[in-house]
């Protein structure tokens, strides 16, 4: 076991960790910063992949914009722990979700690693069956290459950028306009506007 | 990382993905609930990343870029519901939504 | 020729017609159109008799066609239809006539009179028709027309209650009928009553020529059975019989023309044109079936005090004879027998009819009495009746009736036995009545005020008279009526023992003579059998609890099944099948419905319980 | 486009266009509205009666056909195609002499909003025309849909007792029989792949390429279920009486009268011609069902106090003898049928009439509160005695040779002949209830409440308004049971080629009783015996396949 | 870099040019509300609607002219003549919702730009989504319309009720979107490196890994591959979602029942609409080597959801969510013609079942715009509230109402002779073809069981009212204020009157099919 598959478990660990911490901590506060130390792992999940754009990107606009919004509203509506109220139904519907939240883990993982069983038995050399090492990660050339239809792997911004303005320009766009519409929404659901005093009292 | 086959990555990305589900379902907290949400798209993009590692594609790495472009819409969009509910109700907590029902 | 026929079936529905749709105010002119339109028939149906010298005429046209059952209105007339025909329609004139004075003061004449229009027509049709299709046709017909007079009083329940029943009753035997026809069109593939005897000769002479490869016949007791249903119901033989009592609600000169003299026997009519399908078992069936039936009814009619009652257990009795005498392979005694009982028993009828008249619808008998020097004619006309049934020697009753009993002596005796017993009975309440109603001293104010009827009425009376009393020597009669009659005649004259059956006839009538003079020589208000043997008079008052047996089904059986399928309705189909199916659907409405908490959360497992099962299927948890 | 075909374009049309003018309120005059429904009902009424006695009673197939291509989904093979044949014509004239009698009945009656109820009325009667007139199948069941639609809005609106629920109840209960039914047809056109969706492409289409047996048996199921529950075949009818109790008179004298021989117009025309196989197959439930609405029907018949409900039933039982005639795949039975259908449409429309005009002058439909009308109105007593007399089966009226007919063809088969025997005994349970009805309407004393009636409003026969209708409906009875040539001839023009295979196929299932043979032979349809001398049996024709 | 200008060439904006003129229009439409006095007076909303009444015409003369299948933007879209249909029903559609909501922002004091706004934005959106040829450009179009709606959901945001459903519709929205996109990146995950799991495609390297036809190729290669059926099934969730396909049709009623009435009828019609078309592009393009592994599961999923829409609907008073869940019911039926488009009955290109589906999803829209249209002009206190007391005798009331009324109900329920009924006619038809004959009958008693309720809402429309008994105080009649509607009430006249010619008479369109 070698130093980078140390640093997968341990950043996985630290994800996976992080988010059932936000997910069963009381207070939402905790619950925001586990999920700040859950992104962090995945971004530096990314980083083991190769993929460093989007480590920086994971850190800055999920763990920095999102995250501190979440925080903000949090503040803002000063929300405390819930309650204790309806703790039956809750630890009902707790169970429930645990039980059936963990079937869909087993079928998913079923549905997963089945793939691989029928993979590595439809290979030729059966002798590498079981054992899943023999994966080799294809290595990376530090260029903005295109084969085909498909971009090449590349850790460079550069690629990134290309891959955006030229295949991906149109999709872009309309990111750009979802956007829009999020922030018009936003403003819309928001601002004080005077139709709001026929609403306000009643 | 000889060791570490993108099998482990879908695993981790499938772990991540119940555990977001699971807040989903068990969360009362509207805030948490979209928390999760989250925490399930960051599984995804993990899965993402490391197919595209893993088959040498990029296409799948900017196709996490667009998920974080609408993964931050959402969360707005919603937050900023979440504030105009509560400016009617105070309160953000699931089970007092039962306007609608039956 | 047919255009005569057509003419003789059409007048009296065309007088019907006119009379129901112009005609329902002026009841008079009414009566006249029918009387004139009786006495057409008459002459029409004399031409039609005497024009055919004697040889069968028959004529056809189509008349329904679907698919390949061809059905042709045709007419066949051959000697036994003569015979009918010569008796409906005179005895049906005389009858109009008697109604005119009858029903003089009724003020619903036309209705009346049409009524007798439209049995005229259907009667004749029965007459003439010669299909069973055909004959079937009239013969609902002429049940509808017999409903449509009983209840001509239809204001009294009585009248109401009698009608319904003669028709249900009669439906009974038609629905026999019905089954018949039907099996015999399958059978011969028509109905045809010439092309059926045709190929049963054929057949026979086939068998004949060669013994050896025998045809089996179509023609089974069951086939003949079920035709005979239509006789049992129409001609009131047992178990249908209990109608035609309740028919005499109707008024009196329908009854005679009706219930006596005409469509009553259409039954024996009916069997005589199918004598050639009839097989031995059902013959000997009939036979004792007509038999008993003159037995029982002559009990019945001991004890009845209803004038009418009485002279209709007559009829009962008169036509067991007939069925018993068709039942001994005799058919042309049949005939003979229905025209002679036709003449007295419409004789009687008439002078009832008369009495009745004059006593102001008074109709039982004991409070009659002393009629003979109130109204004479009536009384001798109806004592020549009275003898004539009874069998006094050398009137018309005589011959037919002791043919009959001699010819059942030598071929059947049980047979002769019930006959010679339901003789004796005949003539015994036939003498009692007459007694009871025209000897001794009035007992009511109406009888004491009595009085001879007016011309119209007691014509008639005489005219019959005179015909019951030679109406038995066939020979007076022309061969083209009689003809088909007298090869039967003759084979019973050629039979031995006459002379002890005319002794035995003779014991008969003057035993029933003797036993009412002192019976009923002089009685009260009460019937004087009634104290000598109240337990045979209570049996015989019982009619043998026939109509309390049919009285008890319809209301303890039929109803309540009726009312028991009905709630089997309400309960099961409508009920558990429609209702039941909308309470589940509903229950389910109810249950989706409830779904819908408006909890996320709720919600929320909607979701990740379909992501399960989709998942699921994907891992092929689902079979595949 | 001769005169006759467009007669029977307008037959349709002109309700339609009546109905249209009365919907859209441009005529204000209720009495203007009356004399134009007048017009609308009696055109087709004329139309109808003119076309049955134009039609040529020697060809087979349609006659005045009208044919309009372009109304879309020719790729279904759906045409505008109107004609009528043997088995349609009497139908029609009968639908518009009923529809006439109908509209005469409501313009009578006091109905409020009357120029709905005559739009609506009108809009019917343009469908049931239709219905009979349509070659296509799918106009068949479009116009079918079109007369139902109405039934359902008028006992909502003018209907009796809990007239919501049975507008409810009996909206779904035919929307799922027509459903079915339209699953049938669908299933038809689907598996017959014929390039034109109507009556002889798809003969023609089957006779070439005929189907599984299986497929025939499946698909005359669904026909069989859905245009059953629309006849109120046994266990299905339970709408029926109820239906027509809470409906307006002359809804339900439509409906029960013509409307509801659609499904047996079905069977006889569509179902048993084309699919022989399947309805053999069928035949032998149908019986049984068949006997249920004669027998189970019938009793439940007798229990009703109710008159109209003692009359709706009794339509849903004679609808029994309808199903046993086809039940019988035979030319004869199904003629029969047809024959039944027109006089029986006539017939108990005549006595739903009948008892709103008692109905008027005694002011109930219990018939224990009745008795004695007989003496105040005898023109009503004749007529109804006449009209029970008539769904009694009684010669002369057109019902008897229909339900002979049934008769007979019941005794061909020798399996069939208990069904005969028990078939039989309804004559008797009709009469039963029938003369009851008379019996106690009529006849005995006039009962208190009818007494106490007429203290205070005198009791008047029978209007000329009132006879009219009625009379006619009479009339046409009489005509077919004085001349049942009249139609059995035109209706044999259809039965008899439409149905060769089906005979074929019927005659094969059993050897038909022996005929005896003449040594003579004298008449021609049967053959002469062979040497040996055995009978010889009526030889099966085979059909005669073009 | 050279290695992209095989990118760069098939950029082709004029392609897609009624969707960039939506989007400007939109930003029009802000720059108005910006600079105008008044936030409510409906120059904004008279605006949208004739440039959409314009765009509209302009697209019908385009597209008629060419029907050619070909793709821009290198594969992330590809028109073809269904593509411009469904263009052209979302116009439609986006315009009435537009024409609906100029009233209803009226009396409810809304602000009108913005609604405008993100409906185009919307509608543009739905267009992209449906020729999409491409998961990326899928799942970004799907958003923009997603973010849209919650937004417009909540739009009325003085009611709690409707921002409850803005949250709901948001929150479940998310869920099934993180679903379909596990879905997509499964099939990424095969498709960018076939043969780490278990499958195999020669020369995969130089494929786009998320084209729908590279994908299908891959799914036709090898189709029981566990991730990929994975994969499959995942997306076909999410889109049941968009849907309201059984089991995750659960938020129809309540977020129907919270929204604006425009935005109800906009959901009903078009974001079900787009959610069968890119069901129906999936499972013949990508997913047509699955599709006997698939078959089975939608034929369930149709049951269920007929079934249970019937069912639920038949016991709601509320008539919002009735609509709602008879609308599920209809997402059943239509998916029986997707099921029917998949089976070898009809495979090819000219796929009958496709065009019987458009003809279902527009006489859906002309009944539909009629029953809410006519519900959008009752003015209750409280709006989401329609009970079916409202509409009793509304027949004698306003005539003309009431018949439009009526004929969308009787349209939905399918009865003849509206257009409703040919619809599902032919649905039944190409199911009989198709063989379904379980999906037929469940269609045939779901369809009997709506008559219940749909008769039930005729029967207040038409019949007598029942006797009201509370007359001490005077019930509050919605109908009274019908005056300020020529146009609105014009519109829907004639889409009810369209809505009968389609069942009489069809014409040339009907021999599309």
């Amino acid at each position: 076991m070698s130093g980078p598959d140390l640093l997968f478990y341990l950043f996985a660990a630290l994800s996976v960790g992080g988010g059932l911490l936000m997910v069963l901590s009381r207070h939402p506060v905790s619950a925001a910063l586990f999920m700040i130390v859950s992104l962090v792992g995945v971004a530096s999940l990314f980083v083991l992949l190769d993929a460093f754009f989007l480590a920086i990107l994971q850190v800055l606009v999920y763990a920095g914009a999102v995250m501190v919004l979440f925080l903000f509203i949090i503040m803002l509506l000063d929300v405390g722990p819930e309650g204790a109220k309806a703790s039956r139904m809750k630890f009902v519907s707790g169970v429930a979700g645990l039980i059936s939240v963990g079937l869909l883990l087993v079928l998913l993982l079923d549905l997963g690693l089945g793939s691989m069983e029928s993979s590595d038995c439809s290979a030729d050399d059966c002798d590498s069956c079981g054992e899943s090492a023999a994966f080799a990660w294809p290595e990376i050339r530090d260029e903005t290459a295109a084969n085909g239809s498909s971009l090449v792997f590349s850790p460079s911004v550069k690629a990134f950028g290309f891959g955006l303005l030229a295949k991906y320009m149109l999709p872009l766009q309309v990111a750009g306009f979802l956007l829009l519409a999020a922030m018009v929404g936003v403003i819309i659901l928001s601002k004080k506007s005077k139709g709001e005093e026929s609403g306000l009292n009643q | 990382m000889n060791a570490i086959t993108p099998h482990h990555f879908l695993v981790l990305a499938f772990l991540l993905f119940g555990v977001g589900f699971l807040g989903v379902v068990i969360r009362r907290n509207v805030l948490l609930v979209l928390m999760s949400l989250e925490l399930m798209l960051n599984g995804i993009n993990v899965a993402l990343v490391a197919f595209s590692r893993a088959g040498a594609n990029l296409d799948g790495s900017i196709f996490v870029f667009f998920i974080m472009t609408v993964a931050a819409a959402e969360v707005a969009v919603g937050l900023a519901l979440l504030v105009a509910l509560y400016k009617r109700r105070k309160s953000i907590f699931t089970e007092d939504m039962g306007l609608l029902g039956n | 020729m047919e255009t005569v026929a057509f003419s003789v079936l059409l007048l009296p529905l065309l007088s019907a017609c006119v009379t129901l749709l112009f005609l329902r105010k002026q009841g008079n002119v009414a009566a006249l159109l029918s009387v004139a339109t009786a006495g057409g028939i008459l002459a029409f149906s004399l031409f039609l008799i005497f024009a055919g010298e004697g040889e069968t005429f028959a004529w056809e046209a189509t008349w329904i066609r679907m698919s390949d059952w061809e059905l042709r209105f045709g007419f066949l007339v051959d000697g036994s239809a003569r015979l009918l025909l010569f008796v409906v329609s005179f005895v049906g004139f005389l009858i109009h006539v008697f109604s005119l004075g009858y029903m003089a003061d009724d003020e619903a004449k036309a209705r009346y009179f049409g009524g007798l229009s439209i049995f005229m027509f259907s009667m004749l049709g029965i007459t003439l028709a010669d299909n069973l299709i055909m004959i079937f046709v009239f013969w609902e017909l002429v049940g509808f027309s017999s409903y449509l007079l009983i209840a001509h009083y239809y204001s009294t329940d009585e009248a109401a209650q009698a009608s319904k029943k003669a028709f249900i009753v009669n439906r009974i035997g038609d629905f026999g009928f019905l089954i018949g026809i039907v099996l015999t069109y399958w059978a011969f593939d028509t109905v045809n009553l010439v092309e059926i005897e045709n190929q049963l000769n054929n057949l026979f002479a086939w068998n004949q020529e060669n013994p050896q490869s025998q045809i089996l016949t179509p023609v089974t007791t069951a086939l003949c059975l079920a035709l005979a249903c239509g006789f049992i119901g129409k001609s009131a033989q047992f178990p249908l019989h209990v109608w035609l009592p309740d028919a005499m609600a109707g008024p009196t000169p329908v009854s005679a023309l009706i219930h006596a003299a005409t469509m009553v026997a259409a039954g024996i009519f009916l069997l005589v044109r199918i004598e050639f399908l009839f097989t031995d078992h059902a013959l000997s069936l009939i036979a004792l079936l007509g038999a008993g039936m003159g037995l029982y009814a002559g009990f019945c009619a001991l004890v009845q005090r209803d004038i009418k009652k009485i002279l209709a257990y007559s009829t009962l009795s008169q036509l067991g004879y007939m069925a018993a005498a068709f039942g001994l392979g005799m058919p042309g005694l049949a005939m003979f027998h229905l025209m002679t009982h036709a003449f007295f028993k419409a004789l009687m009828f008439l002078g009832s009819g008369s009495v009745i008249h004059a006593c102001h619808h008074e109709q039982d008998i004991f409070n009659y009495g002393g009629l003979r020097k109130k109204m004479p004619i009536t009384a001798y006309t109806f004592l020549v009746g009275v003898l004539a049934i009874s069998g006094v020697c050398f009137l018309s009753g005589y011959f037919s009736k002791d043919a009959i009993l001699l010819s059942a002596y030598n071929l059947n005796v049980p047979v002769f036995v019930l006959l010679y017993a339901g003789a004796i009975l005949t003539s015994f309440y036939m003498f009692r009545l007459y007694f009871i109603a025209f000897e001794g001293e009035s007992r009511s104010k109406y009888a004491k005020q009595a009085h001879e009827n007016s011309s119209l009425m007691t014509a008639p009376l005489v005219v019959l008279a005179v015909l019951s009393v030679i109406g038995g020597y066939h020979a007076i009669f022309p061969d083209a009526i009689v003809g088909s009659v007298v090869p039967d005649l003759t084979e019973v004259a050629e039979m031995d023992n006459h002379l002890w059956m005319i002794v035995l006839g003779t014991f008969a009538w003057i035993v029933g003579l003797i036993g009412a003079k002192n019976l009923y020589g002089k009685v009260g208000n009460s019937d004087p059998l009634a104290d000598k043997a109240p337990a045979f008079f209570a049996l015989c008052r019982s009619k043998l609890f026939f109509d309390d047996v049919y009285d008890f089904y319809v209301r303890r059986i039929q109803d309540p099944f009726a009312r028991f399928i009905e709630v089997m309705e309400m309960l099961f189909v409508s009920g558990l099948m429609v209702r039941g199916s909308a309470g589940v659907t509903g229950l389910f409405a109810l249950l989706g419905k409830a779904c819908y908490v408006g909890k996320i959360h709720a919600y929320a497992f909607w979701f990740i319980f379909g992501t399960l099962g989709f998942l699921a299927y994907a891992a092929g948890l689902f079979g595949k | 486009m001769n005169l006759d075909q467009i007669l029977l374009l307008a037959s349709i049309v002109v309700p339609a266009l009546v109905s249209v003018l009365l919907f859209s309120g441009l005529i204000d005059k209720d009495e203007w509205a009356k004399q134009l429904a007048f017009l609308g009902l009696g055109f087709p009424c004329l139309a109808g009666i003119v076309l049955f006695i134009n039609f040529d009673g020697a060809t087979d197939g349609y006659s005045f056909e009208f044919l309009y291509e372009e109304m879309g989904l020719q790729e279904l093979g759906i045409t505008f195609h109107l004609g009528l044949n043997g088995v349609s014509s009497p139908l029609f004239a009968m639908a518009g002499i009923v529809g006439f009698a109908a509209g005469l009945a409501a313009i009578g009656s006091g109905a409020e909003r009357i120029k709905l109820y005559l739009a609506l009325l009108c809009f019917m009667q343009s469908g049931l025309m239709g219905l009979f007139a349509s070659v296509d199948l799918f106009f068949y069941y479009l116009f079918h849909e079109f007369a139902l639609i109405p039934t359902f809005i008028m006992i909502g609106l003018w209907g009796g007792r809990d007239r919501r629920s049975v507008a409810l109840e009996i909206t779904i209960y035919l929307t799922l029989g027509a459903l079915v039914s339209l699953g049938g047809l669908v299933a038809l056109n689907v598996m017959v792949d014929a390039e034109k969706f109507d009556f002889p492409t798809l003969s023609k289409a089957l006779l070439e390429a005929g189907l599984l047996e299986s497929t025939e048996a499946k698909i005359f199921g669904l026909l069989l279920l859905g245009l059953g529950i629309l006849v109120a075949l046994f266990p299905f009818h339970t709408w029926a009486a109820r239906g027509y109790e809470a409906a307006p008179t002359s809804v339900s004298m439509l409906h029960a009268g013509v409307l509801k021989k659609f499904g047996l117009y079905g069977l006889v025309q569509i179902a048993v011609p084309l699919l022989p196989a399947g309805a053999l197959e069928w035949s032998p439930w149908l019986m049984w069902l068949a006997l249920g609405n004669v027998l189970f029907v019938g009793m439940v018949t007798i229990a009703q106090n109710n008159l109209k409900s003692m009359v709706g039933y009794g339509s849903v039982m004679h609808m029994g003898y309808c199903f046993l005639g086809i039940a019988t795949i035979s030319s004869l039975g199904s003629g029969s049928a047809v024959m039944l259908m027109v006089a029986h449409g006539l017939s108990v429309s005549l006595m739903f009439l009948l008892s709103t005009f008692i109905y008027r002058r005694s002011g109930t439909f219990e018939m224990n509160e009745m008795g004695g009308l007989a003496g105040k109105t005898p023109v009503l007593a004749c007529f109804f005695v006449a009209a029970s007399l008539a769904t009694i089966g009684l010669p002369g009226f057109g019902n008897f040779w229909g339900e002979f007919g049934v008769f007979l063809s019941l005794g061909h088969n020798p399996e069939h002949r208990f069904f005969l025997g028990l078939a039989a005994l309804g004559i008797i349970i009709s009469a039963i209830f029938g003369l009851r009805a008379v019996a106690r309407i009529f006849f005995g004393s006039p009962s208190e409440s009818l007494s106490e009636r007429e203290s205070k409003t005198p009791i008047r026969d029978l209007e000329l308004g009132e006879i009219l209708p009625a009379g006619l409906i009479l009339a046409a009875l009489l005509f077919i049971g004085l001349w049942p040539r009249g139609i059995s001839d035109r209706i044999n023009t259809e039965i008899g080629p439409r149905y060769e295979r089906v005979d074929y196929l019927g005659l094969s299932q059993f050897t038909p009783a022996c005929c005896l043979v003449e040594p003579g032979g004298e008449d021609s349809n049967r053959t002469p015996p062979d040497e040996g001398g055995v009978p010889v049996v009526k030889p099966l024709s085979p059909p005669t396949d073009p | 870099m050279e290695a992209f200008v095989t990118f760069y060439s098939s950029n082709d904006w004029t392609a897609i040019g009624p969707e960039i003129a939506l989007a400007l229009a939109a930003m029009t439409i802000l720059v108005m509300d910006l600079f105008g006095k008044d936030k409510f007076s409906g120059r904004t909303g008279l605006f949208a609607i004739a440039f959409q009444a314009v765009l509209l015409v302009a697209h019908l003369i385009s597209y008629v002219s060419e029907n050619s299948s070909n793709s821009y933007f290198s594969g992330m879209i590809e028109q073809s003549l269904q593509s411009d249909v469904m263009r052209s029903f979302f116009l439609l559609s986006s315009l009435l919702v537009s024409i609906l909501a100029h009233r209803y922002l009226c009396k409810n004091r809304l602000a009108s730009g913005e609604f405008h706004h993100l409906t185009m934005l919307a509608t543009a959106g739905l267009m992209l989504l449906c020729q999409s040829s491409h998961f990326l450009m899928l799942f970004v179009a799907l958003e923009t319309v997603a973010i849209c709606f919650y937004v417009l959901v909540a739009y009325n945001r003085n009611e709690s009720k409707s921002l409850e459903a803005g949250i709901k519709y948001l929150l479940f929205g998310a869920l099934s979107s993180s679903l379909l996109l596990l879905g997509i990146v499964l099939l990424y995950g095969v498709g960018a490196n076939p043969e780490a799991w278990g499958a195999s495609y020669p020369g995969y390297e130089s494929m786009d890994p998320l084209a729908f036809q590279y994908l299908g190729n891959l799914m036709d290669e090898n189709p029981d591959n566990l991730l990929l059926r994975a994969g499959v099934v995942l997306i076909i969730a999410g889109i049941a979602f968009k849907v309201g396909a059984a089991p995750f049709q659960i938020w129809v009623p309540d977020v129907y029942h919270g929204s604006p009435m425009p935005i109800t009828a906009f959901l009903a019609v078009s974001s079900k609409a787009a959610g069968f078309f890119v069901l129906l592009n999936l499972v013949n393009g990508p997913f047509e080597g699955m599709a006997e592994f698939l078959l089975p599961l939608l034929g369930f999923v149709a049951t269920f959801t007929i079934f249970f829409g019937n069912l639920a609907a038949c016991a709601q008073r509320n008539l919002k969510r009735m609509l709602g869940l008879s609308g599920v019911a209809h997402a059943g039926y239509l998916l029986v013609a997707v099921m029917a488009s998949m089976t070898d009955a009809f495979n090819g290109n000219d796929n009958d079942a496709v065009w019987v589906l458009f003809f279902y999803m527009f006489v859906y829209l002309f009944a539909s715009f009629c029953v809410f249209g006519v519900m959008g002009l009752a003015d209750l206190q409280d709006e989401t509230e329609h009970e079916f007391s409202h509409y009793e005798n509304l027949a004698q009331k306003h005539p003309w109402m009431g018949f439009v009324l009526v004929c969308g109900i009787a349209s939905l329920a399918g009865i003849p002779p509206f257009a409703g009924f040919i619809a599902k006619l032919l649905l039944m038809t190409v199911a009989f073809e198709a063989k379904l004959y379980l999906s037929l009958t469940a269609m045939v008693i779901g369809v009997v069981i709506s008559i219940y309720y749909y008769f039930g809402w005729i029967r207040e429309v038409v019949f007598n009212p029942r006797p009201s008994f509370s007359d001490d105080e005077p019930v509050h009649d919605p109908w009274t204020k019908l005056s300020d509607i020529r146009l609105l009430k014009l519109v829907l006249i004639v889409f009810a009157v369209v809505s009968i010619v389609f069942g009489l008479w069809q014409g040339q369109i009907g021999n599309a099919f």
